[in-house]
């Protein structure tokens, strides 16, 4: 008898069903891989499981039981975990706070006062369970993400779950966090708890999953156990149709005229000695572990941390006081690993996003009154160019689109400035696989057009296979620089992995201050 | 389904639909006056004459304009407690100028225009103050003009004491009083003045990139770092508008007293804040719109006036206002979910 | 349709707030009477308010109230709402001498006569009568017996005084009437406290309570209103100084306003002296003043209350003349 | 580096500092300010303030206000001296706290229920709760009966009664906060509501519960400042809830939720009070009053921003140690 069999589940919002009859088991000590692009069900899917969302048909036996979670907690109570990619951590709470936060251990088992020695003794048990090392006391705020994904796992052990959901476990994890991830996976499976994996990391569902299910358009349309579905069969089911190829052919080679020029620039305890060129036409891509100064060095590339020596030049002039706004008008462009937090107004329609960059360019010469017909005419060519899909163009709200017209909206909020110089953190982060291939296909686009792409990403595959240079940093410094030939992952990674790090990770500093 | 539930049903779904579109409009402040003007008719069938239209018209106009500048601060995230101190300063060292009990310009032609300057420099200094602490020493607005509001408010009754005896600066010259009563075509200045400053508002606020920008620092401040929206200087802007328009309010208020005085507008903070919120305009930044903030004002300016019409005793007034805001928000709060299901 | 709990409990809602609004029917044929005041804060002005309405409907008018919470301009908004309702006559406790002018110019304008209650305006063209109690001098009056007291008992003298809110010019009479005559008589006087109540409770009281932590030997103690005493008995209780006349603990002690607790206060040998305000006058006064008007009849422009203060020597004489001892004697039979 | 941190050093003491400073200055100008019986008296006066500014920590911390607070202190001490003149301190505690949760019910039921904005609501209540309480007193003076009013002067173990109310309330408040589910999940709903409703906590129960505990503060602190004042005017309580949401605001806690705590509340409170009762010990000008207070608050809040941007700043992420120390 399997531990978790679903049947037949249905779904409609609004009088339109999004899930039409989804079915699929699940065993003790099994990994089940769940894929398809955004909007084909995996999400609602997981939500009903998960207690968040009621079902409208279908059924759900688990260990053979019948199972009707009414919310969150009943769900839980009924040893269904749900890590979400957007975590359900308070910052202003300890580690052990979060691991308990409905279920405290009580003094005497009853009283209303939490029993600090005993959460304090469960807590260090779960987290070596999950290889922390901080003192259970640690707010969360101080944590990096991935170790905040670990305390959600922990959270999970903490009420004995028997199935844990991850939701895009590793979006916001480095490769190295990614690893020590699969670790506790492994750990767990060989504990016999089930587990249902999505994500759009299809190497990765590869690695740890035992099943792969593939859902479309709100059904399933393909599934087995994973050795017999290899890559190029899960994408094609995903996308009903067969990819050719992941990466879009390059258009164009690098011209041997430099866009941005750093020398020297070095920031205590940040980054070091950072020279490096990018010409026209040109995907420059900086491979490293998180933690490397990759998108440090970016901020500070785009002006936003400050530093103390060396210079940045675009176009040969170099920038005297380097800002955002000084760097936008040498023809800088910056998209952030951030995409709520600092690329999106997530309540602003998607006009206001695009136009938030460029309002001066659009702005009459005194009153400074925006040019709101030409402003919209741009916005929606623009819109079209990067092929934004939204229900309005105009004036959906941001937060209402998939992760990949967001980013798609991040884009054009630059491109409307006819930037020299893009500097993309993560571009493709959380996003699916076709929207994956239509943002490279528009970095290409971008680069043919004269323009110098420096590209950040922790997915090794994605810089071999857009860039014509890769950098790898380690510790703040660059430490190797390959040309498209001579790309190979293992040297890569050898040279970002080089060097023992010894830097205080950044929980000790904020330790030590406090 | 029968054939007469379906006719129901027609029936409701566009009687749904009007309520609908009243519910949804954001006119919807200004549908609430119109009902509760309609109500209090019968209770007060003065409130349909002129002359207390022309009341109510002349009592929005002051605390229209500090609540106007109160828009631009919510819209960036902030908040402004210290208008209220701003017009008593600014009342006060406007009257010393021009007064002609020993100002310091008495007699002068220069003293009304001079007074005016100075009070409109108050409340750009007091602003910018704000602002500098703001953006500058990062600090967070509630408590920056909490002080700037207890010091002031103090300040300016001390500042009374040194240029008369009595509480209050009286004797304000011919030429300011007629300015506050006089017209241009058959509309008095102050709505002149009132005029100017709403449009200028809203044109800022909806046509300009400054108004983007107060826009994109109230949403989400940092995504506006990133896109190069100079982010203190904007909000620093916010605060020195809403003292510039607190400063105009209080030569309104100045001005139909004929009276600098240290306690003008003391006791208004919580309304026009509460008018500003009751129009629409969010708390919590990137939301609201000058019309919304005309609604509002005007909705509490008809609770207001129509009180004092009734001449009730002061615990109704108190329960009436209170309950009457209270239905506004509750109306609101159930359309925005509606809004939300359907 | 059905009726969902919300929509349930939004049409109660609705319901109630309608319901809330008193019905306002106005007698026909009947004349009204605005009275506006500043403020209710103390026994004064309720008791005030109470005695103009009893006076006003024994007459046959009608009265309708507003209170402008110490706000000039809503004072201001009040008196134009009441001439667009057509009221006969105004009463008005304006918040500020000088920033009523306007309003009395507006009810010239619409020739609705207006008399001042308490306090006069500031010197003006525009017409209007003023029952006015002189606040400076009936505190000189009162200050003055508390000096008399203080020097026949010989001795120097450590002063303090309980400061109304600044921005009122009550508080500030009744300040500079206090020291006119405590700075003639430096040689025994030496103010040592100057406490800004705000003419708020809990500040007088812990102003009081840090004035004596300053200086436990205060002796000589003025409030600027009388509401303020219960603060003060509590103070001078835990401080073991609340002491009837001819203890050696007793400190002089006035007040200003004439209400119940200073007649008992008096009455019980702990209260010196008090500045009186002849309510029952005042409000007679500007009653009669108003239907005067009305009748076309002229009124001197300003309708002096002298007032007075009452002491433990013109106790028994005074005090019927004192508001606070009507309020007393309703109270106790 | 190091001299970085070394004005951390001093900035993390800061509050203690400046309150030291506050006291030499006062102390220094008057004999009779360093005084046991003074601070005694401070705490005293700061008791009504502080307990009220415990109960809005409870709203704050949910990134919520509550304006009404000192309408709630003026309804129940009204309905204390009209309805329960004779009652006993023991009764009528109890009978406040109840009065006042039961309003902060009502605010509650706008906010949690109907979703209004707490500032709206509480701001409708303020009106409403003052509108009551001159309704049930008639606008009239309300006294009180000795004994209430000899509770001024009662002392156990010789500490003043006032003073332990005060400091039982914070200690309840702060165990509340710190060591029982129900806290931890206050700060939990103020940093963020959507991920605490998804992680299983029942968010409208501890929205509701906040408000009822601001209400009974509130209402335990009415019954404090009656026992000290004597009699309640319509102005008692006036303008109180700006008082209480400074204290906190001085202690630390953000209006924008999850940050901050009762402990800080309470030295927002002190520090406001030992100011003022410098200001009288002193015997300064009445004029200068609110010009002190102010700056002094101000300074404090400078002192504190000064010190979380340093504190950013050296929170920013480290990811190599230089070879020398820089």
């Amino acid at each position: 008898m399997a531990l978790l069999e679903c049947e037949n589940l249905r779904k409609s919002f609004f009088g339109v069903e999004v899930l039409h009859g989804v079915s699929f088991s699940l065993d003790r000590g099994r990994v089940l891989g769940l894929v398809g692009e955004n909007g084909s069900g995996k999400s609602t899917t997981m939500n009903i499981l998960g207690g968040v969302l009621p079902r409208d048909g279908g059924r759900i036996r688990l260990e053979g039981a019948e199972f009707d979670p009414r919310g969150p907690k009943d769900a839980l109570a009924g040893g269904i975990a749900f890590i979400h990619q957007e975590l359900n951590l308070f910052e202003n709470l300890s580690i052990e706070e979060n691991l308990f936060i409905t279920g405290f251990p009580r003094l005497g088992g009853a009283l209303p006062f939490i029993n600090r020695g005993r959460m304090r003794r469960r807590a260090r048990e779960l987290l070596e369970q999950v290889d922390i090392r901080h003192p259970p006391g640690t707010p969360v705020g101080s944590l990096s993400q991935g170790e905040r994904q670990l305390v959600e796992i922990a959270k999970a052990l903490s009420v004995d779950a028997k199935v844990i959901i991850f939701d895009e476990p590793t979006t916001s994890l480095t490769r190295r966090e990614a690893d020590r991830l699969f670790g506790i996976i492994e750990r767990l499976r060989r504990r016999g708890i089930a587990m249902i994996y999505i994500s759009h990391v299809l190497a990765d569902v590869t690695r740890i999953c035992d099943d792969i299910t593939v859902l479309r358009d709100g059904a399933v349309v393909g599934g087995g156990p994973a050795a017999q579905m290899p890559t190029e069969r899960m994408i094609s089911l995903m996308v009903g149709r067969t990819l050719d190829q992941l990466f879009p052919e390059r258009t164009c080679t690098p011209t041997a005229t430099p866009v941005l020029e750093v020398r020297g620039v070095s920031q205590p305890g940040v980054v070091h000695e950072i020279d490096l060129t990018l010409h026209a036409g040109e995907v420059l891509g900086i491979a490293g572990l998180m933690g490397a100064g990759r998108s440090e060095l970016a901020r500070i590339l785009f002006g936003l941390d400050s530093f103390h020596g060396g210079t940045i030049a675009v176009d040969g002039t170099v920038i005297e006081k380097p800002s955002p706004r000084t760097c936008m008008e040498h023809g800088m462009a910056f998209l952030t690993e951030d995409r709520r937090g600092e690329g999106l107004m997530m309540h602003a329609t998607i006009t206001d996003n695009i136009a938030l960059a460029s309002l001066d360019e659009y702005a009459s010469p005194w009153a400074r009154f925006i040019e709101r017909t030409r402003l919209g005419d741009e916005v929606g060519r623009i819109g079209q160019k990067v092929r934004l899909r939204a229900a309005d163009p105009v004036a959906a709200l941001a937060r209402s689109l998939s992760g990949g017209n967001q980013q798609k909206v991040v884009l054009a909020k630059w491109l409307l400035r006819n930037p020299k110089v893009f500097i993309l953190d993560e571009p493709t982060r959380g996003i699916d696989v076709g929207a994956k291939f239509e943002i490279y296909k528009i970095i290409d686009t971008l680069v043919a057009g004269g323009a110098g792409v420096l590209m950040i990403s922790s997915e090794m595959e994605e810089l071999m296979g857009l860039c014509d240079r890769i950098l790898v940093m380690n510790h703040g410094e660059i430490q190797a620089e390959y040309s498209r030939g001579e790309f190979d992952s293992g040297r890569i990674l050898e040279a970002a992995m080089k060097r023992k790090t010894s830097a205080a990770a950044p929980g000790a500093i904020a330790e030590k201050v406090a | 389904m029968t054939a007469t539930s379906l006719e129901t049903e027609a029936r409701s779904s566009g009687m749904r639909r009007f309520v609908r579109r009243v519910l949804f409009s954001e006119y919807l402040v200004l549908w609430l006056s119109v009902l509760y003007f309609l109500a209090v008719l019968p209770f007060v069938p003065q409130m349909a004459s002129v002359e207390v239209l022309r009341n109510i018209l002349s009592d929005m106009l002051p605390l229209l304009v500090v609540a106007i500048g109160q828009t631009f601060v919510l819209i960036v995230a902030g908040i402004d407690l210290s208008v209220t101190s701003i017009i008593a300063m600014a009342s006060v060292v406007g009257a010393s100028v021009m007064t002609g009990d020993g100002g310091y310009l008495a007699g002068s032609p220069l003293a009304v225009p001079a007074a005016m300057l100075a009070m409109v420099t108050v409340g750009l200094a007091i602003g910018a103050f704000n602002g500098f602490c703001i953006t500058r020493l990062g600090m967070p607005p509630f408590i920056v003009t909490l002080t700037t509001m207890m010091f002031f408010s103090g300040a300016a009754i001390w500042f009374t004491t040194f240029h008369t005896t009595t509480s209050s600066i009286a004797n304000l010259p011919h030429g300011f009083v007629v300015l506050g009563q006089g017209n241009i075509g058959g509309v008095p200045n102050s709505l002149w003045v009132v005029l100017a400053v709403g449009i200028l508002a809203h044109i800022v606020l909806a046509r300009t990139v400054l108004g983007r920008r107060l826009y994109a620092c109230g949403q989400n401040r940092r995504a506006a770092a990133v896109s190069g929206v100079p982010v203190r200087k904007v909000i620093a802007a916010a605060f020195l508008i809403s003292g510039a328009c607190a400063a105009v309010a209080s030569i309104l208020y100045t001005g139909r007293l004929q009276t600098g005085t240290p306690i003008l507008g003391q006791t208004i903070l919580l309304d026009i804040i509460g008018a500003v919120v009751i129009g629409g305009t969010s708390l919590f930044g990137g939301k609201g719109k000058v019309v919304w903030t005309v609604f509002g004002v005007l909705f509490l300016v008809l609770i207001d006036t129509s009180l004092k019409m009734l001449g009730l005793s002061l615990f109704s007034v108190f329960a009436i206002k209170g309950a009457v805001i209270l239905l506004a928000a509750v109306i609101d709060a159930v359309r925005t979910r509606f809004a939300a299901r359907i | 349709m059905k009726l969902t709990r919300r929509q349930f409990t939004l049409a109660t809602l609705m319901a109630a707030g309608t319901a809330g609004l008193p019905v306002y029917v106005k007698a026909q044929g009947k004349k009204t009477i605005a009275v506006l005041f500043d403020g209710l804060y103390s026994p004064f002005w309720v008791a005030g308010l109470d005695v103009i309405k009893q006076d006003l409907t024994k007459r046959g008018y009608e009265m309708v109230q507003a209170i402008s919470d110490k706000d000039d301009n809503r004072q201001f908004e009040q008196v134009r709402a009441m001439l667009a309702r057509k009221v006969d006559g105004i009463i008005i406790v304006q918040t500020d001498s000088n920033a009523v002018i306007p309003a009395i110019k507006a009810a010239n304008d619409a020739r609705v006569p207006m008399v001042h209650f308490n306090r006069p305006p500031a010197k003006t063209d525009a017409f209007s009568v003023a029952v006015v109690a002189d606040n400076r001098s009936i505190t000189n009056a009162t200050v003055e017996h508390m000096v008399k007291v203080a020097k026949e008992k010989g001795g120097k003298y450590k002063a303090a005084i309980l400061i109304g809110n600044l921005g009122d010019p009550n508080a500030i009479g009744r300040r500079d009437g206090f020291f006119d005559v405590v700075d003639k008589n430096k040689d025994i006087i030496d103010v040592v406290a100057r406490i800004p109540t705000e003419w708020n409770a809990d500040v007088a009281f812990a102003g009081l309570t840090n004035a004596f932590q300053a200086n436990p030997d205060i002796n000589f103690l003025f409030t600027s209103s009388d509401f303020l005493f219960p603060q003060i008995v509590q103070v001078l209780k835990t401080r073991n100084k609340f002491q009837p006349i001819g203890h050696k603990d007793h400190i002089i002690f006035g007040g200003f306003d004439g209400d119940a607790m200073a007649y008992e206060l008096l009455k019980d040998k702990y209260l010196d002296a008090d500045g009186v305000q002849d309510l029952f006058k005042e409000a007679e006064l500007a009653v009669n003043a108003i239907v005067d008007l009305q009748e076309g009849k002229t009124v001197e422009r300003v309708l002096l209350d002298p007032g007075f203060a009452i002491h433990q020597a013109n106790l028994e004489q005074a005090r019927d003349r004192m508001w606070g001892y009507s309020i007393y004697k309703q109270k106790n039979g | 580096m190091n001299t970085v941190r070394l004005r951390l050093a001093l900035l993390r003491n800061a509050p203690v500092a400046l309150f030291v400073v506050v006291l030499a200055v006062f102390g220094s100008l008057s004999d009779r300010f360093l005084d046991v019986q003074n601070f005694t008296n401070i705490l005293i006066q700061a008791s009504h303030i502080a307990i009220l500014g415990i109960g809005m920590t409870f709203v704050l911390l949910t990134a919520g206000i509550d304006l009404s607070v000192g309408a709630v202190m003026y309804l129940s001490v009204a309905l204390l001296g009209i309805y329960l003149a004779d009652a006993s301190p023991i009764l009528a505690v109890p009978a406040m706290m109840a009065v006042g949760a039961l309003f902060g019910l009502v605010n509650a039921f706008f906010v949690v229920r109907l979703r209004v904005a707490a500032f709206i609501v509480t701001l409708a209540t303020l009106f409403i709760g003052r509108g009551l309480a001159l309704w049930v007193t008639e606008t009239r003076m309300v006294f009180y009966k000795d004994q209430i009013l000899s509770l001024a002067r009662a002392e156990f173990l010789g500490v003043p009664w006032a003073i332990w109310v005060f400091a039982i309330v914070f200690a309840v408040a702060w165990i509340v906060l710190n060591h029982t589910p129900f806290g931890r999940q206050v700060y939990a709903v103020g940093e963020n509501p959507d991920a605490a409703a998804k992680a299983g906590i029942n968010v409208p129960l501890v929205l509701t519960t906040v408000y009822a505990v601001s209400g009974a503060c509130a209402g335990i602190a009415g019954f404090v400042s009656i026992t000290q004042v004597g009699a309640a005017a319509s102005s008692f309580a006036m303008e109180k809830e700006f008082a209480a949401v400074a204290a906190s605001v001085l202690g630390g806690v953000s209006l924008f939720g999850g940050r901050g705590g009762v402990a800080g509340t309470v030295f927002g409170a002190v520090l406001i009070q030992t100011v003022q009762n410098g200001l009288v010990i002193v015997n300064a000008d009445p004029y200068i009053y609110p010009l002190v207070t102010s700056s002094i608050i101000f300074v404090a809040v400078f002192v504190d921003s000064q010190r979380s941007r340093i504190l950013e700043r050296l929170g920013r992420r480290r990811i190599r140690i230089e070879e020398r120390p820089v």
